[in-house]
């Protein structure tokens, strides 16, 4: 049956870019058992997330054929990589033979070869000529003045930044991405992820992405996992694992929402960017994009207050009028309160236990929501 | 390639007659058109060689043994001729006191002796011989035995023993140091067979070669480098 | 003299090319996960250098030679005995500095360990391409060592080639047999020449080689 | 002069405590020549802050000794280390006789040795005894279910941890950390980073810190060197340095200020802690400890709001009195204000200059700051 | 026949000891930053391999005999000649093996790169105790072949052993020599049994001695 599957794929390149990536694989570790079996999109970008050694890495060595589970079955873009411990018969691409960009999470440049030629190689191993070119990826992971070198005379983010584009340049059909930013400086990471956010769109490739910092997966993340002890504890669509009070993301302590908007008007003299969004106006410092540039905006549960007026005297820029949906217990002290905004969308507020007895907020409740920290952070 | 013009001939050669083989083979050279190819080599790996299809025409060995068992098992059509016989010599490069014969080895100026390995060396053979028939083990000096009689000679040459049995022939040339020859009584003579090997039957040059060995000419030549040669 | 000198490098760089040929796959075998069997195969690439040359010289000469079914194979193939030719000597040579390629060239396979190898196949190099473009590569010294050790030990080893090859002058007559005979037959002086010339020569050619691969080495970190 | 001083230091080993560590080294690198001439405290951890390949491990590696600078001077706890290229006779302390804490920003395990070989391989080398256990180490940082594992078979952050406790248990009288907890999970370094902070009062070493991460150079660091293509462009006590509207430090998107905080109540029904501190009291989720406690909090600049009234149907929990001391441009959309708060402690706070001109802030004006976005960080 | 068998363990083992104790101070020398010079010793090593094993023995016999001034040193020191003893012939082997023994080391010693070394040092490890507890435990590879490849060499080796020990049962004649001359004398029965007897027992010493290493390695896994 997924033979037929693929088989209809290959004739329909189109259907092929919607087939979600069908991965699950069975195998022991040292301590617990790495078993998941998870369908993600075939676009976007997937995060994979959860403590250390709980199995990230093991799943991307898994998808790229490195690592050999017992049980498994892999079909990335509608063709079928990987069979193993069913009852059909088994199947094993070989890792050669498998479109896969891997940015390893230690650095694992070849020695021998300078800057470039680890660039390269990738590049002129790839079937089909990469959409991307040696300039353009060097110049924008800032690593052009370091072409000529060895690798051991590199930085741990140079090599780090080099390890990325040697992926990229060859031209894979998905890209795994283990912890690919953790030696890199906050200037550098801003400028490598709105790269990488285009890039899946342009490549359009899946992209699977493990990382630990939260920034990244808010910024990132269209679809997340959380792993624990080899398991999949939660996994969906960014946007409302967020949103769920019942799931892990909205326990950090660092949970937020995310929010459609589009560029509405530009103020030059105050180089403010004013976005509308479903339910009012955001307004967001720099100059973002022309009018009508859609964008993803990150808010902060804990940096959202909520008041029953709309103060005035404030230099709070961004207050908007909201309604309560749910009010759940964040920890001991702590509150999510999940919030409708305009028509159809929703954000989270993290208050006081105190602070919700004292405004005795209840579900149904109209407020105004009070917004610092507003980042944006995609499309 | 290993065929060469019927005018050249390989002639294998026990290792301690090498040097008057290449003096012969010269000899032959000047006063003939045929070529002479000297190959040497131990008469133990000859006679494995000559077994095993090697390309010679002609063996000068350097005992009769060996010539007669090539000969028993069909490797020539005619048997051995005794082309030389060794010299035995007591040799050493200091002591003066071996010019007055055997009676040195029972000295203390004596530490070591060498001989050549009696199993493989006829030489080596002969020395035992000559040991066994005149002095008593334990010896008092400690025994030392080289692979061949070269390496035997390399020994005393060196300074490493004080004395060796070697043959007349290594010494014939040289007049370093103080030999004395051993009385032929003392040990069965050194006998070394030239054998005509099958693939030498078609040889023109072997055969004329194989001729020149019992010339007088070659006789004194044989002579002139220590051997006996009737 | 010419003859031999000549005969020595031929013998000596043919015997290194072959055994580059030969010893990189096995060794490159040996150095992949191990097993009883491998340890086995291993063991038995050390077996040459148990046996005196010359009794070596002695066992090849019968396996090659016209009793041995082995020798009238080749014998069938080559239209004449290997033995008491430079084929042979060559074989000999080979099977001989066996060890000397292969040990050498397994340890630093080893040591390459697999991650280079499993980034090449993220990148879709081929195990045959990844062999050639990243495990070669990174072997250089291996490589280095191996091919000294087997040329040295082809110029200096005089046991198997004097047993199979017969001292024959322009076939199988290399320096080695040259100087043995002469210090033999009591010829030091010549002896001497050759010694000092042949220790002169290898030293020059082995420290030319290392100079030359360190300096490509530092090129190519330019 | 200088030998004169550390006999004087090792005659009196109470000074010994206070003498600065004085860090200078020349060496030429690729692109630049890295030329740090620095003093920074004997104790308390200093963070070394700068863009990918702009020096630091360098820096610690001439530290450490394993990098020979051509001009260098180094005295750690009134020891010479090293002194080269001056006039004076050189010296050059080799690296083993140094008694370093070395945690490489690229795991360096022991292939060989099992974890607990690796952990105790300095500890039994250590000169003294160190005051630190193999079981109180190996506890804290997670990793006593690996003791008996051999390196080849641990996850990246697991490797990390052992290589800051290997450090740790050498007995070092200087820790140097590169980047010690980049390839860690958020629980684990937040269980991680209040250890570190503890320790180096106990052990009462300095520790120098290299990491990307704000939240770590809040939370951690007492002292900051700025560097920049191998120079130091600031340098100073972090509080100040925060404060400082010309440093670098107030221009990046996440600035904000470290105030001092005595516990003063803690409301059990809501789980919330009171702190006094100077000009008002702060409240913060949890019990963070019995009354009296001294803990530093940092306030994040850009999620405090500035104004004229105070709101009391709000949310926000944390209002306190401030008047203005200065306002700075921070970028083309938002000035940073510095606010005296109480009569010593001062914080900032980033608002959009259109809010500025909008509420016609001046230096003088007496406001309320708002504040969300408490963190606990220290002590 | 035992007493060649017990001769020539206790030079095979012997030999491999002394050239481990030597070996591995100068292959770490030589691994540690090159140049020029050290290239030329490393050079230098290969040497011995240039030379016939005979021919080597027959400059040896010379170098250690009564006429050279090493040679009087040696015999002022030991009392006696070391030529013709069994203390000659180890000195002979542990010459001619040395870059057996040198060779696979300074590779192994070369790969494990600077970064251990960094790591031991900052863990207040002197680069001695560095040495025992780091670089030899990395190189167990490297030593396991260099020993290997020297004990078996030392069992076949018999050209420079005839020259400088003189065949004196008991003291210098050991198997390679008694095989070799069961060959010259044509008695094949006895030699094949000594060929067979040695293949056999080095083939079951490496394979146990290789076995034992793989177990090891995998114990200290554990
Ligand atoms: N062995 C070396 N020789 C010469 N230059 C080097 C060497 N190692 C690194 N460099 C260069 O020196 C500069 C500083 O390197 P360093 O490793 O100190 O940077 P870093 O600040 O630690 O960066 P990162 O945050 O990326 O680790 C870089 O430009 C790097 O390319
Ligand atoms: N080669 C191996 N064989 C067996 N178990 C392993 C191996 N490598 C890692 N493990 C164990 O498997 C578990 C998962 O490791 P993995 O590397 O996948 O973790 P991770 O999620 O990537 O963690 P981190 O965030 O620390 O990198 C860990 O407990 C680790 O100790
Ligand atoms: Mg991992
Ligand atoms: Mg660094």
């Amino acid at each position: 049956m997924n033979q037929n599957q693929s088989l209809n794929q290959s004739l329909n390149p189109n259907l092929k870019q919607s087939t979600p990536l069908h991965i699950s694989f069975r195998t022991p570790l040292e301590h617990f058992t790495l078993d998941i079996d998870i369908s993600i999109p075939s676009s976007g970008i997937t995060v994979l997330f959860g403590p250390s050694g709980c199995g990230k890495t093991t799943l991307l060595r898994c998808i790229a054929g490195l690592h050999n589970a017992e049980h498994a079955q892999l079909s990335i873009n509608g063709d079928l990589w990987e069979r193993q411990g069913c009852e059909q018969q088994g199947v094993h691409l070989p890792a050669h033979q498998r479109a896969v960009g891997y940015v390893f999470q230690e650095p694992s440049l070849f020695p021998h070869l300078s800057v470039k030629n680890n660039l390269l190689f990738g590049h002129r191993r790839a079937k089909q000529q990469s959409p991307l070119s040696l300039e353009e990826v060097s110049q924008l992971l800032g690593i052009s003045h370091l072409l000529q070198r060895m690798p051991d005379k590199l930085s741990g983010g140079e090599k780090q930044r080099i390890s990325i584009g040697r992926a990229l340049l060859s031209n894979p059909g998905i890209l795994l991405m283990d912890e690919p930013l953790s030696a890199l400086d906050y200037a550098t990471k801003a400028e490598i992820i709105p790269y990488l956010e285009q890039l899946h769109e342009r490549l359009s490739i899946p992209i699977i992405y493990v990382t630990h910092a939260l920034a990244e997966v808010e910024s990132l993340a269209d679809h997340i996992v959380l792993l624990d002890q080899g398991r999949v504890t939660a996994q969906g669509p960014i946007k409302e694992m967020m949103l769920d009070l019942s799931a892990p993301l909205a326990h950090f302590s660092n949970a937020g929402s995310l929010l459609d908007a589009v560029v509405s008007h530009y103020d030059a003299a105050y180089d403010l960017t004013e976005f509308s969004v479903d339910g009012g106006t955001v307004t967001v410092p720099g100059n973002i994009g022309v009018v009508g540039t859609a964008k993803r905006i990150h808010l902060s549960a804990s940096h959202i207050s909520l008041t029953r007026q709309a103060a005035l005297d404030s230099t709070i820029i961004n207050i908007l009028p909201v309604t309560i949906l749910e009010i759940s217990q964040a920890d001991t002290a702590q509150c999510n309160v999940r919030l409708q905004l305009g028509k159809h969308s929703q954000i989270l507020a993290r208050i006081t236990r105190r602070s919700k007895d004292k405004l005795a907020l209840k579900t149904g409740d109209k407020l105004y929501a009070q917004i610092k920290g507003v980042s944006l952070v995609k499309r | 390639s290993q065929y060469l013009p019927a005018d050249t001939a390989r002639i294998a050669v026990s290792s301690n007659f090498t040097i008057a083989a290449q003096k012969l083979a010269l000899l032959f050279e000047q006063t003939s058109t045929h070529t002479i190819q000297v190959s040497s080599g131990s008469t133990g790996k000859l006679y494995i060689q000559i077994r095993q299809g090697a390309p010679f025409d002609l063996l000068l060995a350097a005992d009769m043994e060996r010539p007669q068992r090539l000969f028993d098992e069909g490797y020539a059509n005619t048997a051995a001729f005794i082309y030389a016989t060794g010299k035995l010599v007591l040799w050493s490069r200091d002591l003066a006191e071996v010019s007055s014969g055997l009676d040195v080895l029972k000295s203390k100026a004596i530490r070591r002796l060498a001989i050549a390995n009696p199993k493989t060396a006829p030489y080596g053979k002969a020395a035992q011989q000559v040991l066994d028939n005149s002095i008593s083990s334990p010896y008092p000096w400690t025994l030392v035995k080289g692979d061949n009689i070269a390496q035997t000679y390399q020994f005393a040459a060196s300074g490493n023993a004080d004395a060796a049995f070697v043959a007349r022939a290594q010494i014939a040339l040289d007049q370093r140091g103080y030999a004395w020859d051993v009385p032929q009584s003392l040990y069965l003579p050194i006998h070394q067979g030239a054998l005509l090997l099958k693939r030498g039957d078609n040889n023109p040059a072997a055969h004329a070669f194989y001729r020149f060995l019992q010339t007088d000419k070659a006789k004194s030549v044989i002579q002139h480098y220590g051997y006996i040669s009737q | 003299m010419l003859d031999a000198i000549l005969l020595t490098l031929k013998l000596a760089t043919l015997t290194t090319l072959i055994l580059l040929i030969l010893g990189i796959p096995l060794a490159w075998w040996l150095a992949q996960s191990r097993g009883l069997f491998k340890d086995m195969i291993a063991t038995l690439v050390s077996m040459p250098l148990v046996l005196p040359p010359t009794v070596l010289g002695f066992y090849l000469l019968i396996a090659l030679g016209p009793d041995s079914p082995l020798g009238q194979l080749l014998t069938s193939i080559f239209g004449a005995p290997l033995t008491f030719t430079f084929s042979g000597l060559v074989i000999g040579s080979v099977i001989f500095s066996l060890p000397f390629m292969v040990q050498p060239l397994r340890n630093t396979f080893e040591s390459i360990g697999s991650r280079p190898l499993e980034v090449a196949a993220t990148l879709r190099a081929s195990p045959l391409d990844t062999f050639f473009s990243v495990v070669l590569p990174l072997s250089r010294q291996g490589l280095l060592t191996g091919s000294i050790m087997t040329f040295v030990h082809t110029l200096g080893e005089f046991g198997v080639v004097l047993m199979i090859g017969g001292n024959i002058s322009g076939e199988t007559k290399v320096l080695s047999i040259a100087m043995y005979d002469y210090v033999e037959s009591l010829e030091w002086g010549k002896a001497h020449l050759i010694a000092g010339g042949m220790l002169c020569f290898s030293f020059i050619v082995i420290l030319s080689v290392t100079l030359m691969e360190r300096n490509s080495r530092k090129g190519s970190r330019l």
